[in-house]
C-alpha cells in the first residue's frame, strides 16, 4: 500500500469509521449484557426470582 | 395474565355472574372467551354437539364492552342499520323497542345522554341473535327502568337457551344465575 | 396462529353486505364530518404554493419537477389523511366488534381503505393535473398524469391504511407512520412519476412503467390486507 | 403458568451461547485479520481509481451484512409470527442495532469512496439510495420496538413491519436502479460480477465473512442480553404483583 497516494485520506477515513461505529456498537453490547448480567444476579441473591433451572422441570 | 387457577362452566339457560374488585380480571376473562385474548394457558371448551370442542366462540359472541361502539354523526337508526347489515340482517326494529329508543331513532347519536348511549349499546344484543352474550358492567349509566329493559331483554335470552356471563355490581333481577366470586378465587389461587 | 389468519369459514358471498354496509357507513360519515376531503386537497395546494416559493419562479424548472412534485404532494396528502383511519374505530370499540363476527378483519380492512381512496386518493388524483398549471405542467403529460396517480393512490391508500393499522393502538402516531411508510411509498413514486413524466431523453417508458404500477398496486391489494388486519388483531389483545 | 415452556429453549440458548461465543470471537477476529492483511497488502490498487479502491473491502462487505441481517431479522419474524417461538422475536428484535450499523456504514463509506470518484460526498446511485431506503426500514422496525410497552404486542407489530419491509426492499432495488438507469445510463464503476480478478475477490469475500461473524458474535450477545431483559421485567412484575 502507497501511503503517498492520492485521496489516501478518503481510505484511511472509511477504514477509521468503520472501526469507530463497529467498536462503539460492541462497546454498547458489551456494556447492556454487562448490566443485564449484574441486574439478574442481584435479583438472584434478593431470592426475588426462581432460577428456571433449580425449581422447573426442562424438556 | 391476572389470574390462575379458574375453573368455572356456564350453562345454557343461566346466567354467570363475575363479581369482584377492580382490577381482579373480570374483563380479562371476559375478552379471554370471546377470544380477544389469548390465555397463557389453560383451556376453554365449547360443549355444543355443531361445534367443535376448540372452537373460538368469536362470531357467536355478543360483547358488550365499557365502549358502546357507535358512531356519534351517525343517528341511533343508522348506527343499528349499520350494526344490522354487517351482521346480514337484524331486526332494527325490535333492538330500537328493546331498549326503548324508537322515539330516538332520526336523533344523532352525539344528541344522546350517557345513559342512552349505553341504551344504543345494548340494543345490539337484541338486533342479531347469539346464544352467548358476555357483558361487562352492562348497567353502568342506566336508571332503573333501562336495567328492568336490560333484564327482560336477558330473561328472554335465557329462556331462550342463551348463555350470559355479565360482570355487574348490581343484582339486576334475572332469575337462575350462578356466581363466580373473584375475591375467594385469589385467595385460593395465591 | 390464528390472530394472522382470517378465519375463512365463509365464502365471499357471505363477505359482500359486510363489506357494503362499513364502506356505506365510512362514506356517510366522511361527508357528514365534511372536511376529509377539502382538507386534504387545501393541504396539496399548500404543498404546491410552498414549491415555487422554495425554488423560484422560473416555468422552465417548474415544468421540468411538475410531475414529480405533483407526486410528492399527492403522496404527502394521501398518508397524512390516513394516519387515524382505524382510530376511532379502535377507541370506540367499533373494531372489535367487528372482529367478532364471521367476517374476516381483512375485509373491513379493505372497505376502510376503498373509503379513503374514494374520499382522499381519487379526488386529489383528478384534482392534481388541475393544479399542475401552477407549475406550468406540460398539457400533454394530464392524461397520462391523471392515469397514473389514479392506479398509484390505490396502492397509496392501500400502504397509508397499513401505517394507520401498525400504529392504531399509540399515541402519538403521526411520525411514527411516516417513517414506516414513506420507505413504502418509494417504489410506486419512482414508476408513478416515470408513468406520468412521457418521454425522456428520447425513450419513452411510461407505458412499462404504467403497467409496473399496476402490478404494485395488486401487490398492495394482496399484502396489505392481511397485514394490516394482523396488526388491528395485536392491538386488540 | 407456561413460563416452562416459554423459557425452556431461551435457556438452553443460553447454556449454547455461553460454550460458543468464544470460538465465534476467534473465528471473527482471525477473519479480520486475514482479510485486512490480504486487501491492505496482498491486493493490487487500481489502475484507474489508485488505493481509494480499498475501500471497497470495508464498504462492499458492510453493504451485504446490512442485507444480509435485514433477511435474518425478516425470517426470524416469519417464524416468531407463525410458530410463537420467542426466541425468534427477540433475534429479530437484536439484530436491528446491528444492521443499522451495518448499513450506516455502507452509507458512510461509500460517500467517502464517491467524494475522490464522483467529486461529490453523496450521489443518487442506485446502490447508495437502496440502501439509503433500508436504513430507513431499519430505523421505523426500530422506532415500533420503542413505541410500543408489552413487548408481546410489540413483537407482532415489529413483526408484520419487518416482513412488510422485506417485501418492499427487492421492488425499492428494482424500481430505483430502473429510475437510476433512466436518468444516468452509464454506470461509473463496477464491483460485483465474475470478472474481478482473485487478488482483488479473495479478501473481499474473507471481509464479508468477517462481517458476518461479527454479526453473529454481536447477535448472540445482544439475544443474551435480551432474555435477560425480559426475565428481569417478569421478575419485577411477579415481585410488584406479590406487594398487592
Amino acid at each position: 500500500m502507497d501511503f503517498s497516494a492520492p485521496h489516501m485520506g478518503f481510505v484511511i477515513s472509511s477504514y477509521a469509521i468503520t472501526f469507530v461505529v463497529l467498536g462503539a456498537l460492541a462497546l454498547w453490547i458489551f456494556a447492556r449484557a454487562r448490566s443485564v448480567t449484574r441486574r439478574l444476579k442481584q435479583l438472584d441473591d434478593e431470592g426475588a426470582r426462581r432460577r428456571p433451572t433449580s425449581g422447573q422441570v426442562e424438556t | 395474565m391476572v389470574f390462575a387457577g379458574l375453573d368455572f362452566t356456564a350453562h345454557a339457560g343461566r346466567m354467570l355472574v363475575l363479581r369482584g374488585p377492580n382490577g381482579a380480571g373480570k374483563t380479562s376473562l371476559l375478552r379471554l372467551i370471546a377470544g380477544l385474548a389469548d390465555p397463557a394457558g389453560g383451556t376453554l371448551a365449547v360443549e355444543e354437539p355443531s361445534l367443535p370442542a376448540d372452537a373460538l366462540l368469536g362470531e357467536h359472541v355478543h360483547f358488550i364492552a365499557h365502549q358502546d361502539a357507535i358512531k356519534l354523526h351517525l343517528s341511533v337508526a343508522e348506527n343499528l342499520n349499520f350494526w344490522s347489515s354487517f351482521f346480514g340482517g337484524g331486526d332494527v326494529t325490535g333492538a330500537m323497542t328493546a331498549m326503548n329508543l324508537a322515539a330516538l331513532a332520526e336523533f344523532q347519536a352525539q344528541r344522546l345522554s350517557a345513559g342512552q348511549k349505553r341504551r344504543l349499546g345494548l340494543a345490539r344484543l337484541a338486533l342479531v341473535e347469539k346464544p352467548v352474550w358476555l357483558l361487562d358492567e352492562p348497567t353502568v349509566g342506566l336508571d332503573t327502568a333501562s336495567q328492568a329493559l336490560l333484564a327482560d331483554m336477558m330473561t328472554r335470552h335465557l329462556d331462550g337457551g342463551g348463555i350470559i356471563i355479565a360482570s355487574t355490581h348490581i343484582d339486576l333481577p334475572v332469575k337462575s344465575s350462578d356466581v363466580l366470586d373473584f375475591a375467594t378465587l385469589g385467595e385460593r389461587a395465591g | 396462529m390464528y390472530w394472522i389468519l382470517p378465519r375463512l369459514a365463509n365464502g365471499p358471498v357471505e363477505m359482500m353486505p359486510a363489506f357494503k354496509s362499513v364502506v356505506a357507513r365510512d362514506f356517510t360519515l366522511a361527508i357528514r364530518q365534511g372536511g376529509s376531503i377539502g382538507t386534504a386537497i387545501g393541504f396539496f395546494l399548500t404543498v404546491i404554493v410552498l414549491l415555487p416559493l422554495g425554488l423560484g419562479p422560473d416555468q422552465q424548472l417548474l415544468q421540468r419537477i411538475a410531475p414529480g412534485a405533483l407526486w410528492i404532494a399527492l403522496l404527502l396528502s394521501v398518508l397524512l389523511s390516513a394516519d387515524r383511519l382505524y382510530q376511532t374505530d379502535h377507541d370506540d370499540g367499533s373494531l372489535e366488534i367487528m372482529a367478532l363476527s364471521s367476517t374476516p378483519l381483512e375485509v373491513v380492512v379493505l372497505a376502510k381503505a376503498s373509503v379513503h381512496w374514494l374520499t382522499s386518493g381519487l379526488p386529489l388524483a383528478i384534482a392534481a393535473p388541475v393544479f399542475g398549471f401552477l407549475l406550468n405542467l406540460d398539457t400533454a403529460l394530464i392524461v397520462p398524469l391523471g392515469i397514473a396517480m389514479v392506479t398509484g393512490s390505490v396502492a397509496l391508500s392501500l400502504l397509508a391504511s397499513l401505517g394507520a393499522a401498525i400504529t392504531v393502538g399509540l399515541r402519538q402516531g403521526g411520525l411514527l407512520v411516516s417513517l414506516l411508510v414513506l420507505p413504502l411509498y418509494v417504489p410506486v413514486m419512482i414508476f408513478g412519476v416515470l408513468a406520468s413524466s412521457g418521454a425522456q431523453s428520447g425513450i419513452d417508458n411510461s407505458a412499462t412503467a404504467l403497467i409496473i404500477l399496476v402490478a404494485i398496486v395488486l401487490a398492495a391489494l394482496v399484502v396489505t390486507p392481511f397485514a394490516s388486519a394482523a396488526a388491528l388483531r395485536s392491538y386488540m389483545r | 403458568m407456561s413460563s416452562i415452556e416459554r423459557f425452556a429453549n431461551p435457556t438452553r440458548f443460553m447454556r449454547l451461547q455461553t460454550t460458543v461465543q468464544p470460538w465465534v470471537w476467534i473465528i471473527t477476529l482471525a477473519l479480520f485479520g486475514v482479510g485486512l492483511f490480504l486487501g491492505l497488502t496482498r491486493a493490487p490498487a487500481d489502475y484507474q481509481q489508485g488505493e481509494t479502491v480499498r475501500i471497497m473491502y470495508v464498504h462492499v462487505p458492510a453493504a451485504w451484512s446490512a442485507l444480509m441481517v435485514y433477511t435474518v431479522m425478516a425470517v426470524a419474524s416469519i417464524i416468531g409470527i407463525v410458530f410463537r417461538h420467542p426466541l425468534a422475536d427477540i433475534a429479530a428484535k437484536a439484530a436491528a442495532p446491528i444492521g443499522a450499523a451495518f448499513c450506516f456504514l455502507a452509507l458512510a463509506t461509500g460517500s467517502l469512496w464517491g467524494k475522490p470518484m464522483w467529486g461529490t460526498w453523496w450521489v443518487w446511485d442506485a446502490r447508495l439510495t437502496s440502501m439509503f431506503v433500508l436504513l430507513l426500514l431499519y430505523l421505523g422496525y426500530m422506532a415500533i420496538w420503542q413505541a410500543i410497552d408489552d413487548p408481546r404486542r410489540a413483537s407482532r407489530i415489529a413483526a408484520i413491519v419487518a416482513i412488510v419491509g422485506f417485501i418492499n426492499v427487492p421492488i425499492v432495488k428494482f424500481s430505483v436502479d430502473w429510475w437510476y438507469s433512466l436518468h444516468q445510463p452509464a454506470s461509473v464503476f463496477r464491483t460485483d460480477g465474475p470478472t474481478i480478478h482473485p487478488s482483488i475477490l479473495t479478501p473481499l469475500l474473507i471481509m464479508g465473512l468477517a462481517y458476518s461473524f461479527l454479526f453473529l458474535a454481536l447477535h448472540l450477545i445482544a439475544i443474551r442480553s435480551e432474555i435477560g431483559t425480559r426475565r428481569i421485567r417478569q421478575t419485577e412484575l411477579a415481585r410488584t404483583g406479590a406487594l398487592q
